[in-house]
């Protein structure tokens, strides 16, 4: 289970992609992403906001997550 | 020709839009285009860099053409965004759209870069002299 | 550059607007484009003839580029119409706005194709197969 | 004093402009040349509305006309 990062959130994880099946325990919702997030890197409470994307979509926090899914951290967008 | 163009591209070639939006049944076309300003709350910005999230980003985009295009019954629609780095006035997105009618093409138009910049995952750093900032990030 | 381009011409040239209207202080370019439609109340159009009083139409258009100019704080316009005969698909008029900001762009093109429409001594005569019709001459 | 005629007010006429010094009483204001046009070319009380143009500015119907004045009937304009 992979997680993108793009923007800002690769700038505070270091990294574009972090491989979450080397955590402790695997999340297992949208909601436990972001838990798990914030708790390994605080500076996420920082932004205005942040949302996850499953399989190219806006998902809610209640979205269970699958293995193959591929999982995105979508920070502030500012297009155009 | 068809109807509606979706791009995520390097170089952004504005002079070739109106060609793409030229229709039979339109009596008004309208184009925006965003363009890198000199300055940002006083400070002299050198350039700007986009990335994006390009798969998750057609499909926002292509949703918000969906929309414009049965709201408003449009003809021609182009949605092109720029990635990389842009210096001052040069394009980084235009939104062109050919209708009927203008009201129809100010409304769309102006109804998709509006929306564009709210649901469509692309970044955008301002880079200054001495600092780089994320736009939008922080409160 | 100068900061406004105010025409009558025989025919548009829409490709080259965009480089007159490029601008360091500008983060909106909106550019409207008024063209010929193939049916007019379920009428075909062969084509469309305008006409100007030329002299009076750069005075009424300067003051409509001029008024805008100041209250929407513009960097650049282009106000350019045709005359002549037009054929479908053909442009006929272009504005183009370039400002700061997006609103500002978008408020001020419509504004001028609006003021245009209403006080600029331009006539159109629509040419169908059959007949011939100066639009709104008569009630 | 000329008279310049576009768009439909050419097709009433017949003709691009009128000399009115031909006439038998020159106008004195805007309002003279109205009531002359409307007279002879019965058709101009069919049109929507007309303006007057002096020296290429919209004229309201009680300017005064001088000799050299440049004049022209601005029927209702539909650029765009």
């Amino acid at each position: 289970m992979e997680l993108l990062l793009f923007g800002i959130a690769k700038d505070i994880v270091g990294k574009s992609n972090i491989d979450l099946s080397q955590t402790s325990a695997l999340p297992n919702s949208v909601a436990d992403i972001k838990v798990y997030l914030t708790k390994e890197y605080p500076d996420f409470l920082k932004l205005s906001s942040f949302a996850v994307a499953v399989n190219s979509e806006y998902a809610t926090d209640d979205i269970i997550l699958k293995d193959d899914d591929e999982i995105a951290i979508i920070p502030p967008v500012s297009g155009g | 020709m068809q109807k509606t163009i979706i791009e995520i591209v390097d170089n952004l070639n504005v002079d070739g839009v109106y060609k793409e939006l030229t229709d039979p049944k339109s009596g008004g076309i309208c184009v925006f285009v965003g363009t890198v300003r000199d300055f940002t709350n006083n400070e002299e910005v050198v350039s700007l860099e986009f990335e994006t999230y390009k798969a998750m980003a057609l499909k926002e985009m292509q949703k918000i053409v969906d929309q414009a295009m049965v709201k408003w019954n449009l003809n021609k629609v182009v949605m092109r965004h720029a990635v990389g780095v842009k210096e001052v006035e040069e394009p980084v997105v235009i939104i062109g759209v050919s209708s009927g009618h203008r009201d129809a093409c100010f409304a769309a138009c102006r109804f998709m870069i509006d929306t564009l910049k709210e649901t469509v995952p692309i970044w955008k750093k301002e880079v200054f002299k001495n600092k780089t900032v994320w736009v939008s990030a922080h409160p």
